[in-house]
């Protein structure tokens, strides 16, 4: 079944095919998954068929592709998906989490202020991507121009391991990087927060990762897509009351898909800056957006992105739950 | 002693045709205005003049002439191997338009497989004929003893000293008992007994089968000895100079006084022809 | 005249103190290269977090194989590799001969060839995920993209080189339609091809490791992708490690004795 | 005697009819290719964002080249490839060479080359980074690596499959040292070098677009990867194309007059 | 008619050996209880029995032997191409370790470079002796005048004619000028004229410079017409069965009775030795 959602089977049973990395801002998809929360809220006609993926291009190009239906995915994936097939792919139906990414910089460095960024060498870990997009705003914020436009400040997208290797060699100053690698960076590195990301926003909150649907899937059986967020809303709320038992479940996840824990003071740390949610916090999707749009990384007109919410399925779930809906802005 | 060989090996001929052969029996070729220049990137080197041959069924013709002269490349051309620049050639009642089992060469350099060990290498053409595995086995294996080559079935090529080869190649060639034997420069890598012994095979098998054979040889009296007719090519590029219609009785002996005369009377055409055409290209 | 082709050279009972030699230089050799590295590691130009010795490597290796990740990563790594790989040998010895054997396929399929082969692994993802969904299937076609072309050349390479005195010899002797491929060019170009197979290996495991990123599961690919993701030197080298290990056996048990036969048969050792 | 041979062929002014028919065929060839790729498209099978058309493709390549990106970027890469190319070239050539016909060094050596010609390129980015930082010559290593090995193979390969009747002869003849290796060895296993330079270039190619992802520069490599992020099936498709179409016409201008001219000599056309 | 042919050529030779050549002068040779058996996987192939053999300086010998005896197996050993299975060999003072341009194989299947024309083929043994461009490319093109292929400087290999290219082999070694020239069937693929005209050439320059010639033939006559002595051997594994030194005056004609009649002698002797070896191995 390509290009469209799993047609039932001759018993009426169907499978949803959800998709997620097993990373530590995934953790909800990680809990939900293993805890049964998921199962549960789909009820027994619907087999789950879990996808653990390492990046969000390739979470998109599949659910492109017709093989997923449910997945979680960054900010940044899900915008490229939606502009690329005209808003017609897939929509953002719920926020998973939030935070989670900080510019760490070398303590040796000399950088205090704003102001001192100049004339130094920093990494992010995609060209385009939501931290370069984030370094590159700073600077332009603070008057300050790339090697590329004249100025003097160095912006090097490199691949996260890359970039704890350069940060350790001294090769560079400071790096934008979302969690793990913000904490790696200060524990095996001896990096320090310059900025932490969180204070860029109000309220301190920003989207990392939420919820997407397939077109197809959503307006196949939209029942199931309310099913499926109940469960997720469900699990957002049990790390929220229960943090310390979804740590523990997380990292064990983490483990057994990837056969490699990650070290718990590093989970700790991390955890301390990320926030688990179910609200899209889409006001800060749209703010990326137009900040990647203005340093010419979404094309030369502005994407029309009022499409790409669809929250009247999270919104249901809530009114069921009797929690407050979520407006879009 | 030759004629004691010759009888030795007339048994084991017998033996190695034993078998009912429908094909295998000689048919006529006919060569008519065949020419050929080979062309490379900057120029053309005409290798052959037109050809006019009539070989009958079953006749033995030997070819002589002068290195280069085109002999390998007309026996290429009549085996199918290499297109002509002109003119045809018809085996039978057919016009030659590729290889045939009918007509089979062998080349000047043996062209062994060097995969095949000696028994392979010898059954290839039978197997490619549809030939049994044991069957061919036996007829390869009748063959081999026929070159003198019995316990070196299982040899690479590789292994081989070159007139070992030879003989290889020869082996292989008749096993597959064509109509036309196309044989270039078989012997050349024999010494005087091995060569004696096998042109007595290959006489024997000529006479049991009548096969249609075009010989070339550098050897007059070798020439001489087995051909009906010998074919005196000019230099390069060749033509057919002179021809000699060889009429001793067989079986010849090579020291026959009659067969050292028509060697040496067709050795001074060879000649003449040689220094008339080096004269005339300026050497 | 067969009789004194002798049979019966004394054949040692065991392995002969000549046909280990080799092993033991190689063993040499690869000691010196373990304690070169163990010395520059120690050395101390680099922290061991980015260039771990191999005394730890093979630890981690170790452990990898106790713990039985590294086992299941490396059955399922080698089953695909395998598939792929025969898939493209079969593909790609079918397809090399014809473009070698036919004018009018190597100048339009056959120009293609060096092309295609250039392209990255990755970029077959796509196409892969379309045409088989996120299964086995998927990867193993990535595997097979990686190794057809490079296999293809190599046969066709082989068989151009070929002395067309074999070909002639074999038209010449009857040899007609399959059989001069399955008899004559293929053998003929075998010692070349070989080397074009062993190409293809290579590039086969390189696809796998890109197309095993195509979903997560268990495998080499994925072990060696969570190192790098980890920025765990140690688990990185201990996958290459593994990687070299089974490349280094595969050419010992399966291309140089095939090698090492052909070469004798043909009297090039 | 030399009077016969006639240099004056009658050679056709511009290229002779006989010679333009290869490029129709591999014209009309392409053609076809692209029209079934815009008939699969247009069918309507799979969305245009996930397989677009070559139409749209062709588009995309023809914006990239006039905003200058990909001519840059192409730019960027073929210099990066040529460097590294060439020098796997030197060093394949003299490794590949002396494995072939040193045993020691086979033994030792050359049973490793397999082994590290299977590690994907990714491997190799730390150790770049490690000796060299974040620069050109770090691409570079990652694009030697890369080709390396595979050139040792197919030159080391050549090597042994060489018929030893040439090396004796040239022994015989007086050949001593070096020159027996550039005179004899290299020109004698030549046909069956030059395959196992295009498997190097391959190589070279793969490995250059996962060594541009070290660091982001305009380079082909990271135009590759923006379109993959940015999940640009158009962008990629374009890249790919360019480098299809610069495989073919390196195939096409370097290696097949070579092969042509040498197969032409030995007499194997 | 020959020694017409012989005079003329000798001019030729007189050109292409005129240099004042220190070395090319023969040196002698002593073959010591050299033997050789091959051995593969399973087998072993015993191809020369203990071998002894003083050749003296300048001297020309020519060995006669049935097919796969072990005379080019004997004449690599000597070349120092290949190792014996046991016994020395020496060359002038020093022991034959391997290689040296002091002595020069001729192998019988010509062993020619595809890879290079006839002119840059000749040029190899030169180019390697560090001759100067100029002066190797002249040296060259006396030796393809000598072997008559003036105009084919610029052919490869595929583009000649077997019996071309021999003389092309017969050139490159000729032009290095070596002492001791081991020769195996060099003239086993020229037509008589050919061949006649080129052991004129051959004598000549053994004459003019005094090589140290050891022949394979499988022609009792060329023997008899080239060598001081023949040897003939048993069939493999090969051993030397007669000697015969030929005290025929120089320069000698083919059809000359006495040498017919000695090439009679040994052609017996030859096929005695091939018969009662047949026989003690039951053949
Ligand atoms: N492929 C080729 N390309 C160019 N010229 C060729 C080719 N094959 C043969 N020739 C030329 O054609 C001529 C005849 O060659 P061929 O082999 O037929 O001679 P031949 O009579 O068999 O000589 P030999 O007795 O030496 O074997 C030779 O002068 C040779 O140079
Ligand atoms: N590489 C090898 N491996 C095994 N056996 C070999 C090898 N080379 C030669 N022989 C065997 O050694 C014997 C002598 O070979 P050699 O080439 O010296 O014979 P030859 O006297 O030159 O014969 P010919 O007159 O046919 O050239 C042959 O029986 C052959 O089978
Ligand atoms: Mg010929
Ligand atoms: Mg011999």
């Amino acid at each position: 079944g390509r290009g469209a959602p799993a047609a039932p089977g001759p018993d009426g049973s169907i499978t949803l095919r959800l998709a997620f990395f097993p990373n530590l801002t995934h953790a909800v998809a990680l809990v939900g998954s293993a805890r049964g929360t998921f199962q549960e809220a789909l009820g027994p006609n619907v087999t789950l068929d879990l996808k653990t993926f390492n990046a969000g291009p390739a979470l998109i190009e599949a659910l492109f592709a017709g093989e997923i239906d449910i997945g979680y995915v960054g900010p940044n994936p899900a915008i490229n998906g939606y502009v690329r097939s005209n808003g017609q792919a897939l929509r953002i139906i719920a926020g998973a989490c939030s935070g989670g990414a900080s510019l760490i910089v070398r303590p040796d460095a000399g950088i205090a202020s704003p102001a001192d960024l100049a004339g130094k060498t920093f990494a992010t870990p995609q060209f385009g991507g939501t931290q370069d997009v984030a370094m590159r705003h700073l600077l332009r914020a603070h008057g300050l121009k790339t090697a590329d436009q004249g100025g003097t400040v160095t912006v090097l997208p490199t691949q996260n391991p890359e970039i704890l290797t350069l940060f350790q060699q001294g090769a560079i100053d400071g790096a934008w990087v979302p969690e793990p690698w913000a904490t790696r960076l200060i524990q095996e590195a001896g990096g320090k927060v310059f900025i932490d990301e969180r204070s860029q926003w109000p309220d301190g909150s920003f989207v990392t990762t939420h919820v997407i649907v397939s077109t197809a899937f959503l307006n196949a059986r939209p029942d199931l897509v309310e099913a499926f967020l109940r469960g997720h809303v469900a699990t957002v709320r049990d790390i929220q009351e229960d943090p310390e038992a979804a740590r523990s479940l997380v990292n064990q996840e983490i483990e057994r898909l990837t056969s490699v824990p990650l070290p718990s003071q590093v989970l700790d740390q991390a955890l301390t800056t990320l926030a688990f949610t179910y609200d899209p916090l889409a006001s800060t999707l749209f703010v990326m957006a137009g900040h990647a749009f203005e340093l010419g990384f979404l094309g030369d007109e502005q994407p029309d992105l009022s499409g790409i919410y669809d929250l009247g399925p999270l919104n249901a779930v809530l009114a069921e739950e009797g929690l407050d809906p979520i407006a879009l802005p | 002693m030759v004629d004691q060989t010759a009888r030795e090996s007339r048994q084991v001929v017998a033996r190695a045709v034993a078998e009912p052969q429908a094909k295998g029996e000689g048919i006529p070729l006919r060569i008519v205005g065949v020419h050929k220049t080979f062309a490379d990137r900057d120029r053309r080197i005409p290798a052959l003049q037109p050809i006019d041959l009539e070989v009958g069924a079953g006749e033995f013709v030997c070819l002589l002439g002068p290195s280069g002269c085109g002999k390998s490349t007309l026996l290429s051309i009549v085996a199918g191997l290499e297109p002509a620049s002109g003119g045809s050639v018809w085996a039978g009642e057919r016009e030659v338009r590729g290889t045939d089992t009918d007509r089979v060469l062998l080349f000047q350099e043996a062209a062994l497989f060097p995969w095949l060990d000696v028994q392979h290498n010898v059954e290839f053409g039978l197997r490619q004929a549809g030939m049994p595995r044991a069957e061919r086995a036996a007829v390869a294996r009748r063959f081999i003893d026929l070159v003198h080559l019995g316990g070196f079935e299982r040899s690479y090529v590789h292994q081989l000293s070159g007139g070992m080869r030879q003989r290889v190649a020869l082996a292989r060639a008749l096993a597959i008992n064509p109509a036309v034997l196309l044989m270039d420069e078989p012997f050349g890598a024999l010494d005087a007994l091995t060569r004696d012994r096998l042109q007595a095979e290959l006489e024997a098998i000529w006479a049991a089968t009548r096969k249609t054979i075009l010989f070339v040889t550098h050897n007059v009296r070798e020439a001489v000895a087995l051909g009906d007719r010998v074919l005196v090519f000019s230099p390069r590029p060749g033509r057919i100079v002179r021809e000699f219609r060889i009429r001793l009785p067989r079986p010849r002996r090579l020291e026959d006084h009659a067969l050292v005369d028509q060697a040496a009377e067709i050795l001074a055409v060879l000649h003449a022809a040689a220094e008339m055409e080096g004269g005339r290209h300026g050497r | 005249m067969a009789a004194e082709i002798l049979r019966n050279r004394p054949r040692a009972a065991g392995p002969s103190r000549a046909a280990l030699l080799p092993w033991v230089r190689r063993l040499g050799f690869y000691l010196a290269l373990l304690a070169l590295w163990e010395g520059v590691a120690r050395a101390g130009f680099w922290p061991p977090w980015i260039l771990p010795g191999p005394l730890t490597v093979i630890e981690t290796l170790v452990e990898g194989v106790q713990r039985g990740t590294f086992v299941t990563g490396a059955v399922v790594s080698l089953r695909r590799l395998a598939i792929g790989y025969g898939i493209s040998l079969a593909l790609g010895l079918v397809l090399g001969l014809l473009i070698g054997r036919i004018k009018v396929l190597d100048e339009t399929l056959g120009s293609l060839v060096l092309g295609l082969q250039a392209l990255p692994s990755v970029c077959w993802l796509p196409l892969a995920i379309l045409w088989f969904g996120l299964n086995e299937r998927a990867i193993i076609f990535v595997v097979v993209l990686g190794a057809l072309f490079s296999i293809i050349l190599g046969v066709q390479a082989g068989v151009k080189n070929t002395p067309p005195l074999y070909l002639k010899a074999a038209r010449n002797l009857g040899a007609r339609g399959p059989a001069v491929y399955t008899q004559v060019v293929l053998p003929a170009a075998l010692p070349a091809i070989l080397s074009g197979l062993k190409q293809g290996w290579s590039f086969a495991w390189r696809s796998l490791m890109a197309g095993e990123l195509l979903y997560f599961t268990l495998s080499l690919g994925n072990l060696l992708q969570i190192g790098r993701d980890l920025n765990d030197a140690a688990q990185v080298m201990a996958v290459m490690l593994l990687i070299v290990i089974i490349g280094v056996c595969i050419d010992q048990i399966l291309f140089a004795p095939f090698e090492r036969r052909v070469r004798e048969r043909w009297g090039l050792a």
